[in-house]
């Protein structure tokens, strides 16, 4: 058994691994998250908003990072949606704009008595604008000089929501969802910080060390990695158990299914090849 | 050999006959809803004429019924082809096999064609074209930029540097293509210099000079908050003596950076374990498209 | 002569950009020429390009094995490089219809948006998902207690493991929410694995950052002095034509 | 379940308080107080162009009022000198904000400000105005910078002069590097088995100080393959990479004497998309079972799949990298790792010529200097809170420590020149 294993092809342990992670997808299962006190921030800035406020959401990311980052934009977009907030869509990335689309497909899906047929008086696509950072200090100041028109290409001033909106330091809260540069760090130093925006951010694992110093007095709150965006489900979950029967709520929450289970699969990993190598030991095989 | 063939023609088989079934079921289609778009001609000199085509835009399956929502082919296909992709890759993890060789061809050529034409969008048509000709960019182009804007002369340097770079291609003379690098390499040096050394040295510093001991408002030792701060101090410092050239690691010196290596040991465990999650999350991602988009399951 | 000019201008360029950071007139000169350096590199393509194809068709002309997979990548290369160029399918600018190239060239529903959304991107995200299974090849393989810095390197990550899942809710979490040792500050379940993961990255891993950083900022220093002062000029080739 | 229901049910209380508080205070709107003390003050140690403004919030401006009676601040500019010139919307910063920076200022030029507050239905206060105009003034040297520029003399400085010393035939000392020992040996077993080496120079461009450093590792580990006549592949993902090493690696074997056996086709561009780059360099690893892998210069996260791929097929592996997120994955999967600043001490170690190995005693001597400072300064604070410990901080003095500790932080480290 153990010299199977000491010449273990590394193909066992990807199939394991494929097991780990696919198993729990397709079984759904889910565990409970305590949302921790950054959540918990995150879910008060959305929520203690009057309905009807005015929300930017700033979608920085991309296809690729799509596994880590869509539960968290569903779950801003949902949570803006059950409040009623007026939505204004905007991305720094090129791809964000089909992550906007996927966000705009909940409104219309799940929200549409809120929502359907409601373009320009409920929520707002501004689509990408290409300049980074230089575009979110450009919103910050003079939205319309950056954006003069939609995604559509119909004029800002046509366009109820926008009409009177002079910059976004007028809106009540900006959420931003980021996978890297341009994102969560660009707007907390160009939009929230010196203009004092009300900010919350989503981003990746990655990210998280870089942005924790920012709270709470340039961010509100932060969503770090799939494991945030499970806990604020969670939180919207317990605050309106409606969703508790929608599958799509809890994207996040099924994804950390494949997490516990992958995790304890490489520490099982990890403390086997332990196993063998003490054993290797014991046979002389290491002088 | 022969009971691996077996097993893997049994498995292809089924996975096939799965597939068929998932697409008879109406599974791995996509839908679009077809939206008209009108524009009319903008410049006051321009006939006034009204152009008009149509936009799709992705629906889910559950409204394939509505009216104005029809079968895309292009998209359907593009689906398939992104699974047989997906799945071309994977194989991958099995060994090397035609599948992925024909994957990673296709993928260099995509790849290469594509950064190839970014490049030139953003970076030759955007900054070199539209800044030196702009009344030409704007006919063809960037109809946005203002008729005054003026040519920016100062883009003929990347211009001449570029051409001088392109001279290698010549038989005589390519040693002149080592001038515009040279420039660059420079450059590179002298920016980056001052700009590691602003953020990084004194900035890490700057952020790393903390008191041994901190009291609270009242005066008494706040113990946790002063173990935390020393335990900081003395890991960057032992990191720092472990990263020295100059001193041999002896006598008291071994003690420090052996210290030093075993704070940069939790580092890079801490930093493994910690960017598992997002790895793992993008492998769930895979799998939920080709789950969820692709077999509806 | 060949390598002293180019040494000439590098050392040039770099003094003066170390000296422009601190004079607030010429401070964006840096900026500009790293704008300039993308030009150079969109230029380089057809350096890259050349050399790309060269290969292939060697590869293709002389029938090696796998010669296939090369004509494969040039026409992948070639029809990529020709939709996206001449913005096969693409709609103008709704603002502009009259101009039509003025649309986007990555506009939604053209030929490029296409392969870069049903090729390029299944690739490039499935390429990276492969990670999760190359991190538990390394976990199985690297993490084994062979001397005390790899011990602490596989204890650090286990823990950190734990600390990210629910796995510490029923590991560590009847931890009881209570101070050790009077008002000293220190709770019971500051010691669960999910507290214990933070203090972690908090402390031991900023710190080791940190020095990792300052050592990185002082050895670009010196690299960069090397380049300037021609004491290190691999860079530059040799004097001599071959 | 019973906590959900709880909760819910207090939040549905305390909305309904907050609206119910809200309508009470609905009254007929007037205009907010102005605020106060406007001041304006040229930016320090900039180009000329921005002029800084501060205020006081408007006593109407309380961060818990609702409705706000404040909802921004409008900012208008003239110019004092000119006659014809209005004053003009410049920036209208939110309502809690009290400080504004116009960075659109022209050099020389006197400037008058004036604020108002803007409160609801677009009431806004009585216009204040600065007293004395204002001129943004260019500054030939940035003195924010002055104590940064003292560092950049001392560490250049100290490079320089190990450089010139070890010219000069001092014979300087260094400790070993396990990694770099390897290099050597990993190239002799290639030879050995026949089968080539592979130098993976990162997937930044040449614009990267990594892939400058990477280009000159590879030069040194080129000389060594030249002398053991092994095969070296250089798969790039950057053109100008491509071009640069190759003009490194033929200088290399023209320097070791071989220059016939120099293949330009040896090094060569695939693509510049970091996947792509990844699929094809790893497909290339499992098919020629290359003895040895070399990656020196920036990676991201293609790191770890290079690594286990080459790992797989048996190869002997040296990584270097200044990337902090990437070392991890090759301390764990590689036999030796450059960590950080090793990586850039490499080519100095490999190439054994004495002045470059004085660039590294300049190293030392700037960690030095850091770690120096960092424990005076920690001391210094530690004293500083010892003596103040308890001591309310109101209405006193800082004492000498106190400012000690804040002269290293703002000034020394930070932006506040010599004062």
């Amino acid at each position: 058994m153990l010299d199977f294993l000491q010449h273990l092809d590394r193909r066992w342990i990807f199939l394991l691994m494929f097991i780990a992670v696919a198993v729990p997808l397709i079984m759904g299962t889910t565990f409970p998250e305590v949302p921790s006190d950054q959540v918990m921030a995150v879910f008060e800035a959305v929520d203690n908003l009057p309905d009807g406020s005015n929300v930017v959401m700033a979608l920085d990311y991309d296809p690729a990072s799509q596994g880590e980052l869509q539960p968290m934009a569903s779950a801003f977009t949902r949570h803006c949606a059950i409040k009623k907030h007026n939505i204004y869509f905007m991305t720094l990335w090129p791809q964000g704009i089909s992550m906007i689309q996927n966000s705009i497909g909940i409104l219309q899906d799940e929200y549409p008595e809120t929502y359907k047929g409601k373009y320009g008086t409920k929520y707002v696509n501004l689509g990408f604008r290409a300049g980074n950072e230089g575009v979110i200090k450009l919103v910050v100041e003079d939205l319309k000089k950056s954006y003069s028109t939609d995604i559509h290409g119909t004029n800002l001033d046509n366009i109820p929501l926008t009409k009177n909106l002079k910059n976004i330091q007028q809106v009540d809260l900006l959420c931003n969802v980021s996978a890297g540069y341009p994102g969560s760090q660009e707007w907390v130093l160009y939009g929230s910080s010196p203009f004092d925006i009300p900010t919350v951010v989503g981003c990746t694992g990655v990210q998280a060390p870089i942005m924790l110093p920012y709270i709470p007095d340039q961010l509100t709150g932060m969503l770090a990695a799939i494991k945030g965006a499970a806990e604020y489900e969670q939180a919207i979950i317990n605050a309106y158990p409606e969703l508790e029967s929608n599958p799509n709520a809890k994207e996040g929450l099924v994804r950390m299914g494949p997490q516990l289970v992958a995790h304890l699969l490489l520490i099982s990993l990890i403390l086997l090849g332990n196993v063998i190598y003490i054993w290797e030991r014991k046979q002389g095989l290491h002088q | 050999m022969k009971q691996s063939t077996l097993i893997w023609t049994i498995l292809m088989v089924a996975g096939g006959g799965f597939l068929l079934f998932q697409a008879s079921k109406g599974n791995g289609r996509v839908y679009v809803r077809e939206i008209p778009v009108e524009a009319t001609a903008s410049q006051p000199d321009s006939e006034p004429q009204v152009y008009q085509w149509t936009k799709n835009q992705q629906v889910p399956q559950s409204e394939k019924d509505d009216p104005g929502v029809s079968f895309s082919l292009s998209r359907t296909v593009g689906l398939w082809v992104a699974a047989f992709c997906t799945l071309a890759i994977f194989s991958f993890l099995y060994g090397d096999n035609p599948l992925y060789k024909f994957t990673e061809a296709i993928f260099v050529g995509v790849s290469a064609g594509y950064a190839m034409v970014v490049a030139f969008w953003t970076e030759i048509a955007t900054n070199l074209f539209a800044k030196l000709l702009p009344g030409l960019a704007r006919i063809t182009f960037y109809p946005d930029i203002d008729s005054t804007t003026r040519p920016e002369l100062l883009y003929l340097i990347p211009l001449v540097l570029s051409i001088l770079l392109l001279w290698r291609l010549s038989p005589k003379g390519s040693w002149i293509a080592r001038w515009p690098l040279a420039f660059f390499i420079g450059a590179t040096a002298g920016i980056r210099l001052i700009s590691y050394l602003e953020t990084d040295f004194i900035g890490q510093l700057q952020s790393t000079v903390m008191p041994f001991l901190v009291f609270a408002s009242d005066g008494s030792l706040l113990w946790d908050k002063s173990l935390k701060n020393t335990v900081f101090i003395v890991g960057v410092l032992s990191c720092m003596v472990y990263f020295f050239f100059s001193i041999e690691h002896e006598g008291i010196i071994k003690y420090v950076s052996r210290l030093g290596i075993w704070v940069l040991m939790v580092t890079f465990g801490a930093s493994f374990a910690y960017t598992v999650m997002g790895r793992i999350a993008l492998l769930s991602g895979r799998l939920v498209f080709l789950f969820n988009d692709w077999l509806g399951i | 002569m060949k390598r002293t000019v180019p040494l000439f201008i590098s050392a040039i360029t770099g003094f003066v950009l170390i000296g422009t950071a601190f004079i607030p007139k010429f401070v964006d000169w840096g900026n500009d020429a790293m704008a300039w350096f993308n030009l150079l590199a969109a230029f380089a393509f057809i350096l890259g390009g050349g050399n790309l194809l060269k290969m292939q068709l060697q590869k293709i002309s002389a029938q090696q094995p796998g010669w296939g997979y090369a004509a494969v990548t040039l026409i992948a290369f070639f029809v990529t490089l020709f939709v996206g160029l001449v913005k096969v399918g693409v709609h103008p600018n709704v603002k502009f219809p009259e101009f039509a190239w003025s649309g986007d060239y990555l506009q939604e529903d053209g030929a490029f948006w296409w392969l870069f959304e049903y090729i390029f991107t299944p690739l490039s995200a499935t390429m990276f998902a492969l990670l999760a299974f190359y991190i538990s090849s390394a976990a199985f393989r690297a993490f084994r207690a062979k001397n005390t810095e790899a011990t602490i390197l596989l204890i650090i990550a286990v823990i950190i493991l734990l600390g990210r899942t629910y796995a510490s809710v029923w590991l560590t979490g009847w931890l009881p929410d209570e101070f050790i040792l009077g008002d000293s500050g220190i709770k019971y379940s500051d010691f669960n694995l999910q507290n214990l993961s933070e203090v972690i990255m908090e402390n031991f891993t900023t710190a080791g950052m940190r020095a990792i950083k300052i050592g990185i900022a002082l050895g670009v220093a010196s690299t960069s002095l090397k380049v300037l002062l021609g004491v290190d000029r691999s860079y530059l080739g040799s004097d001599q034509e071959v | 379940m019973q906590y959900q229901t709880f909760k819910s049910a207090l939040s549905c209380l305390l909305l309904t308080v907050v609206a119910v508080s809200g309508n009470s205070m609905i009254q007929a709107a007037e205009p907010p107080a102005p605020p106060i003390d406007f001041l304006a003050e040229d930016v320090p140690g900039d180009a000329g162009t921005a002029i800084d403004l501060s205020w006081t919030l408007s006593p109407d401006d309380q961060p818990d009022l609702k409705p706000r009676k404040v909802l921004r601040y409008v900012i208008y500019r003239k110019e004092a000198d000119n006659q014809e010139s209005k004053y003009e919307n410049i920036g209208e910063p939110t309502y809690q904000v009290n400080t504004f920076r116009d960075s659109n200022c022209k050099t020389g030029t006197p400037y008058l400000y004036q604020i108002e507050a803007v409160g609801q239905e677009g009431l806004t206060s009585a216009p204040v105005v600065i007293k004395e105009p204002v001129i943004a003034s260019l500054q030939w040297f940035n003195q924010q910078r002055e104590w940064f520029a003292v560092f950049v003399v001392l560490i250049c400085g100290s490079v320089i002069f190990f450089i010139r010393l070890a010219r000069s035939g001092k014979e300087l000392k260094v400790r070993k590097i396990a990694g770099l020992e390897a290099i050597n040996d990993a190239v002799g077993r290639a030879t050995e088995m026949g089968r080539s080496c592979l130098f993976v120079p990162g997937i930044q461009d040449i614009n990267d100080i990594q892939t400058v450093a990477g280009i000159t590792v590879l030069a040194q580990v080129a000389e060594t393959t030249a002398d053991y006549r092994a095969t070296l592949e250089v798969p790039t993902s950057r053109s100008l990479v491509m071009t640069t090493a190759r003009d490194t690696v033929e200088a290399a074997y023209l320097a070791a004497g071989r220059p016939d056996e120099y293949n330009e086709d040896d090094i060569y561009y695939i693509t510049d998309e970091q996947f792509g780059y990844v699929a094809s360099v790893t497909g290339k690893m499992v098919r020629d079972k290359p003895a040895a892998c070399f990656y020196m210069g920036a990676f991201y996260a293609e790191s770890l799949i290079l690594a286990e791929t080459g790992n797989s097929v048996g190869a002997i592996q040296v990584a270097g990298t200044a990337m902090p997120t990437q070392l991890p994955f090759f301390v764990a999967a590689c036999d030796f790792t450059l960590i950080g600043e090793e990586f850039f001490a490499a080519s100095a170690y490999l190439s054994g010529e004495p002045q470059q190995l004085g660039s590294l005693k300049g190293q030392d001597f700037g960690k030095l200097i850091g770690g120096l400072l960092l424990i005076a300064g920690c001391i210094i604070m530690t004293l500083s809170s010892i003596q103040t410990q308890g001591a309310t901080p109101e209405n006193q003095k800082p004492t000498y420590l106190q400012s000690a500790s804040n002269y290293i932080i703002q000034n020394i480290l930070g932006k506040g020149g010599f004062k």
